[in-house]
């Protein structure tokens, strides 16, 4: 079946670009990795419920075991984590809620808050957080509390 | 047995553990449902032995008529209290604090808050006890189911509309709502409607106001800032605009508020609905050390405390005593810390031969100035102390200068021959609690409002009391108070003196009359003059009686009546002119025009201010924030402040470095501590020892020579230009900029 | 305490000055060539050169010069390298090293001038701080 | 985004800006202030009213302008502290007596009568400087007239027509249908609550319950176009929608007609059609024999 579909889209499409479609989609990569194989495989026969402005794909297949039955493909092949899903697909992703986060975006007011952004800690230097005074965090040096008279200013 | 069990027997005294039985749990009891039924049973259960109670905050009864003593019931406990104490007064003598938003001690009673409700026998509904006058035989009960209730349903009510802002209200932590919500309110509101927001008001760069935490009930409930503004400061901006839940403090036409008081109703707000500007978000109020100290910045003398954090002042507070400030600061003293610092004084520094400064350390400084001050005559060396200089630098100033051979020390701004020799010449011989008896004010030459927003308050205060009359006699000036404006000068004087002057009936008819003449007047060439004709009134209008003194001097800086009082007086008048060596300590609003241009200036202070800008040599010294120091204030009540934060930079404290410099110039002064200084003025002028203790001048002006000298006719100035900076400390302050750029444009 | 004993290796007694002498010259050079590692662990870059952090070793080493007992310079030489090992273990941190080393002694205390004798306490005191 | 706006969950999220019964334009007003880019999916209720008129900060404040409940005051042309008010000669007579009324130490007790007339004269309307101007005469802080004048809520503080309509909207009334008269009233005249028609000749405010509510529903009809001399302040009861239309046709055209009911079946408050009950002379109270024993 999978075979078939497959020779299908090699005919209509040409090799070139299912072959970059392979590994745009990351199926190269899962042939080393086994969690987003699992995923692969877990995807045949789920609806895709939507994909977030990051690219993420959600699936659901009702007729999985309750728990597994929904699920997110990663945008990002290679250093996936959870902290990339964004909030509005949380709530639907962990059972929450069966809103789906492009309601809810159309739900929610949209007046403050920042975007989403996945935690990048362990990611380098530049994403560790140091405090203030600390001598890595290059943002205040001088501790002093009171601003010294200078002679030159006046003259 | 639970844990809760355990932890109250552990907790519980042990004597009680046999009498009563102790054990809680959650259940509904018949007399939580009927509050009438509980209070007989408390009635009955509170006869037995007592605990003593002691007065909340050491609240005292005095009793003005031992006949109108009447005895009421504080839960059982017999209570003695004059006529006219209202039941809440009752309750605090006899030690329980009633929870209160809306009353406070110092202004008119509203009754509005609803949360001092207690229950009284016989007495159908709660009782607001704030608005309600003990009777006889009144059975007052504090803490029946009844009155537990109804706070909680006032507290419900009040925290209806106010947002859940604790983590980011500045209030949080000294919040009497949030305190009182955690004693008497209810773990959750009923309240399920949407939470009002009201749009913030502009009241100047001082007052931060977050309206929606003044919501809706808080407003017309609590109004005491409205109640503050129009009582106390006198300035009637603010109101109660609107209705229902429409309601809001405002001034309904953009206004600032313009009052020297303004910052005092941060204190007043028992919420967080006004917040200091300069100190929002700044630090959280548990992080502060409070040091409790004197103010500086005028010459009341007001009690402050510092609360600072690390080696910072955060913010200054009003402390409670009665007979200064009672609990108000002036804005200049409550937002100049700023000031502290900026522009400070950090190193020793020698200005070089190119005119510009080197910083150098102190044995270099010390060094040039010990050499040059050797080499000038002893008569062309000239001290001259600075308007926040304490006592102890004074002292130790004039014995250097006095062993260097030279007698030309003096303070700023007592003028040319200051009267230091008869004390209630330059003090305020009626003690500023003593002006409330007053009911008839001549001011000759002052604008307390400026000069001493504190005094000024105490005259508003007696005028509103007593419908006081006020005369004023100089420059045109907006008293927040009903006053007449007689004239300008010493002319309209002369004419009282003559009694030709319909105003010098009012004096001399009036039980207790107070003149009041302002230190601005001591820099006139003719002041002896004026001095004599305003005793001249005193006489003639029985101002000076043996129970009453009423002729004052209003002085203006903090240092002046301790320098009086040790006697630094100038030897001759021009002094400045033939001066070779200057040493100003702290002393910036001295002219020094007339100084020749070879004279050698040291300055010794804490501010790049005017004073450096002539100096040749300057040496850092400490604030007042961050030295012990004795001050004297303008009634003659000796105080001393306490050290807040450390000093900035390599500076000393000002009496130091006069004992290292007298060492470095080899007429080393006796003296190794503060305790030694403070015995060497011991023998001076005692009374600077009395610390909280006014002394009040023991002869009267009646022995002093009769003057004969003309007046001269111009009119009277004003003393202080700028309320906002008036010395170095406040001139440096950013917010103090701010307000005399935004408050006093006119 | 014990782990550093561990780890530092006792050499055994100079037996003459001779060797005392190239004993010195050794930790010299060990001390030298882990400057690298000893500035990046204190990050002290921006603070000081490694031509400089190799003088002050050397002004460390010049102080004790007039030691000539090989046993006194054996000691000396063991808390050398139990210096620099607890260095290199970041037993210390950076101001420690930038205390001790850096600035020096003369970084933290006025230098005491001989014309000081005769002043009275007040004065001595005077000049080092407010606080007496 | 249109069909969702009605039913949005959001806007039970919205603050609610304290201006009493204009607190809906306010809001609306506020948010295009300050969020202007997300104001359009929050408006709300009140986006139905004025999405006609373009949401920028010039018709904002013209919002502010009508909302009789805003307790500020913001300058305009016609309304500053500037401006010189005082009472005209026959009224300073008026003013007089008024303040005859009172002892004179307590003078302020004539600020709601001096307010009024003071409305009268500047055609319905309190604008700052006449506030000012009573403080004068009663001697008191300008704030203490502007408590009262912003408590009550028959003083205007913006413009009104020279023929101030009133409906009331307390619940009989509403349940009579005071709602669907009002926006009779308001689409005959093209204009929004609180606002001026276009002639200077009407404008429609809300009040709440003057006593009428045996003849609910009724409008008010306050007359300044006579100035303090010709003022009335006319109740027409038992009004339908199409009654009020004709209403204010007649006070277009300067028509008098007679206050009170407008169903001609009702004499004042009498049921229609006549009396029911009461027909005869009614029964004294059964009251006890005061000289049997």
């Amino acid at each position: 079946m999978a075979m078939k579909s497959a020779l299908k889209s090699i005919r209509e499409r040409g090799l070139g670009s299912f072959l970059r479609e392979l590994k745009e989609e990351g199926f190269l990569r899962a042939l080393l990795d086994g969690n987003l194989m699992q995923t692969k495989l877990h995807n045949r026969g789920a609806t895709l419920v939507g994909v977030d402005k990051f690219g993420n794909k959600y699936y659901q297949k009702l007729d999985e075991q309750f728990g597994r039955h929904r699920w997110v493909e990663y945008a990002e092949k290679s250093r996936y984590n959870a902290s990339q899903v964004p909030p509005e697909w949380h709530g639907w992703l962990h059972c929450m809620t069966d809103h789906t986060g492009d309601e809810l975006l159309m739900l929610k007011p949209k007046r403050y808050g920042l975007e989403h952004r996945e935690n990048l800690s362990g990611e380098g230097e530049e994403f560790i957080y140091h405090s203030k005074g600390h001598f890595l965090n290059p943002e205040q040096r001088d501790w002093s509390r009171y601003q010294p008279w200078e002679p030159s200013k006046k003259e | 047995m639970g844990l809760g069990l355990l932890a109250s027997r552990a907790m519980r005294p042990l004597k009680y553990s046999n009498s009563r039985v102790f054990i809680r749990s959650i259940v509904s009891k018949p007399e939580l449902q009927s509050p009438e039924a509980s209070s007989a049973a408390a009635a009955t259960a509170l006869e037995p032995d007592l605990p003593p109670r002691s007065p909340v905050g050491g609240a005292r009864v005095h009793f003005p008529n031992p006949e109108d003593a009447i005895e009421v019931f504080v839960d059982g406990y017999p209570l003695k209290i004059p006529k006219g104490f209202t039941v809440l007064q009752a309750c605090e003598v006899a030690g329980v604090d009633i929870p209160r938003f809306c009353y406070h001690s110092r202004l008119s009673i509203a009754g509005n808050c609803r949360m001092c409700l207690v229950e009284v026998e016989k007495s159908p509904k709660p009782v607001a006890s704030c608005a309600m006058p003990a009777l006889p035989g009144m059975k007052i009960k504090t803490d029946t189911p009844l009155a537990k209730k109804a706070r909680e349903g006032v507290m419900e009510f009040l925290l209806m509309n106010h947002p859940l802002d604790c983590p980011i209200c500045d209030q949080g932590g000294e919040c009497d709502l949030q305190d009182q919500s955690m004693a008497f309110g209810s773990d959750r509101g009923r309240f399920t409607e949407m939470k009002r927001s009201v749009v913030d008001k502009n009241l100047g760069p001082l007052v931060k106001t977050v309206m929606t935490r003044s919501s809706v009930p808080h407003n017309f409930w609590l109004n005491r800032c409205v109640r503050f503004a129009t009582e106390v400061a006198g300035v009637q901006d603010l109101g109660m605009l609107g209705r229902g839940s429409g309601e809001e403090i405002g001034t309904y036409v953009e206004k600032l508020m313009t009052s020297e008081l303004s910052g005092n109703v941060i204190d007043i707000c028992p919420v967080g609905a006004l917040t200091s500007k300069p100190f929002a978000f700044k630090a959280r109020n548990w992080e502060l050390k409070g040091t409790e100290t004197i103010d500086v910045t005028d010459a009341v003398g007001s009690n402050i405390r510092i609360d600072s954090r690390g080696p910072e002042v955060m913010r200054i507070l009003p402390r409670l005593n009665e007979d200064i400030n009672e609990e108000w600061i002036s804005d200049k003293t409550r937002f100049c810390y700023d000031g502290l610092k900026r522009q400070r004084l950090n190193d020793p520094m020698i200005r070089g031969v190119d005119g510009r400064f080197k910083a150098v350390n102190w044995r270099d400084a010390l060094a040039v100035v010990a050499e040059v001050m050797l080499q000038a005559k002893p008569e062309e060396i000239v001290g001259i102390a600075g308007r926040l200089s304490d006592a102890e630098s004074m002292m130790a100033l004039k014995d250097f200068l006095n062993r260097m051979g030279s007698n030309n020390v003096w303070c700023e701004g007592t003028g040319a021959q200051p009267n230091a020799d008869l004390r209630s010449g330059y003090i305020m011989n009626t003690s500023i609690s003593g002006l409330e008896k007053a009911d008839c004010f001549l001011l000759v030459g002052t604008q307390p409002r400026v000069e001493a927003a504190m005094v000024n308050a105490r005259i508003r205060k007696t005028v509103r009391a007593n419908n006081a009359k006020v005369g004023y006699i100089g420059p045109a000036t907006d008293l927040n108070y009903d006053h007449q404006h007689l004239g300008t000068g010493p002319k309209t004087l002369l004419e009282i003196a003559e009694g030709r002057h319909p105003f010098f009936s009012a004096i001399s008819n009036a039980k207790n009359p107070v003149i009041i003449v302002g230190a601005g007047l001591f820099e006139r060439k003719d002041k002896d003059a004026i001095f004599s004709t305003v005793e001249a009134i005193a006489k003639k209008g029985n101002v000076i009686r043996p129970d009453w003194n009423g002729l004052n001097v209003l002085l203006l800086n903090a240092a002046q009546a301790a320098a009086l009082d040790l006697g630094l007086v100038p030897e001759s008048s021009n002094s400045i002119e033939s001066a070779k060596f200057v040493y100003l300590m702290g002393a910036d609003d001295v002219d020094l025009e007339k100084l020749p241009n070879d004279a050698f200036v040291v300055y010794q202070g804490h501010h790049g201010d005017h004073g450096v800008y002539r100096a040749n040599v300057i040496l850092p010294a400490s604030a007042f924030s961050e030295k012990e120091g004795t001050y004297e204030n303008t009634e003659g009540c000796t105080q001393q402040t306490l050290p807040a934060v450390p000093t900035v930079g390599d500076a000393r404290d000002d009496w130091k470095i006069i004992r290292a410099l007298s060492e470095v110039a080899g007429m080393r002064l006796p003296y190794d501590t503060i305790g030694g200084i403070r015995s060497r003025i011991r023998t001076v002028a005692p009374n600077l020892l009395h610390v909280d203790e006014r002394e009040p001048a023991t002869l009267g002006p009646s022995l002093k020579p009769e003057i004969k000298s003309e007046m001269d006719l111009t009119p009277f100035g004003s003393a202080v230009e700028n309320f906002y900076m008036t010395d170095s400390i406040t001139r440096a302050s950013k917010t103090m900029a701010q307000c005399s750029a935004m408050l006093l444009k006119k | 305490m014990s782990f550093t004993l561990r780890a530092v290796k006792v050499p055994p007694n100079s037996v003459n000055l001779e060797e005392a002498r190239s004993r010195v010259f050794e930790i010299f050079k060990t001390a030298c060539r882990s400057i690298p590692s000893i500035m990046e662990i204190y990050n002290l870059d921006d603070i000081v050169s490694k031509s400089q952090l190799r003088s002050i070793i050397a002004s460390e080493i010049r102080k004790n010069a007039n030691v000539t007992n090989p046993k006194v310079i054996d000691m000396l030489l063991f808390k050398g390298t139990e210096e620099l090992n607890n260095i290199l273990e970041h037993a210390k941190q950076r101001h420690h090293v930038i205390g001790q080393y850096v600035l020096g002694p003369q970084g933290l205390v006025q230098d005491l001038d001989p014309k000081d004798q005769g002043l009275s306490s007040f004065l001595k005191n005077f000049y080092k701080s407010n606080y007496f | 985004m249109r069909a969702v706006r009605s039913t949005h969950p959001a806007n039970l999220f919205l603050p609610r800006v304290v201006c009493g019964r204009g607190t809906k334009s306010v809001a609306s007003l506020l948010l295009s202030l300050e969020l202007v880019e997300n104001a359009s999916s929050s408006r709300g209720q009140a986006s139905s009213r004025d999405s006609s008129s373009n949401p920028s900060i010039s018709s904002g404040i013209s919002i502010f302008l009508h909302c009789p409940e805003l307790c500020k005051h913001l300058d305009s042309p016609d309304n500053n502290p500037d401006l010189p008010w005082k009472f005209s000669d026959t009224n300073k007579e008026k003013v007089k007596e008024i303040l005859s009324h009172y002892p004179s130490n307590y003078k302020q007790s004539a600020v709601i009568p001096l307010l009024d007339l003071a409305q009268q004269q500047h055609g319905g309307w309190l604008p700052v400087s006449a506030m000012n101007e009573v403080a004068k005469i009663i001697e008191v802080a300008p704030i203490r007239v502007y408590e009262v004048a912003t408590f009550y809520s028959m003083f205007n503080r913006s413009k009104v027509g020279k023929y101030h309509l009133l409906v009331c909207g307390t619940t009989p009334c509403m349940v009579r249908g005071s709602r669907e008269i009002e926006d009779a009233l308001l689409k005959h005249l093209g204009v929004k609550r609180n606002e001026v028609t276009k002639d200077g000749l009407f404008s429609v405010g809300e009040m709440e319950c003057m006593g009428c509510c045996v003849n609910a529903p009724m409008i008010t009809v306050a007359d300044y176009s006579n100035g303090s001399e010709g003022y009335t302040y006319n109740y027409y009861e038992d009004v339908t929608p199409k009654r009020v239309i004709e209403i204010v046709e007649m006070l277009r055209r300067g028509e008098k007609l007679p206050p009170g009911t407008q169903n001609p079946k009702r004499i004042k408050s009498g049921p229609e059609g006549g009396n029911t009950t009461l027909l005869s002379e009614p029964k004294p109270p059964p009251c006890r024999d005061l000289d049997a024993c």
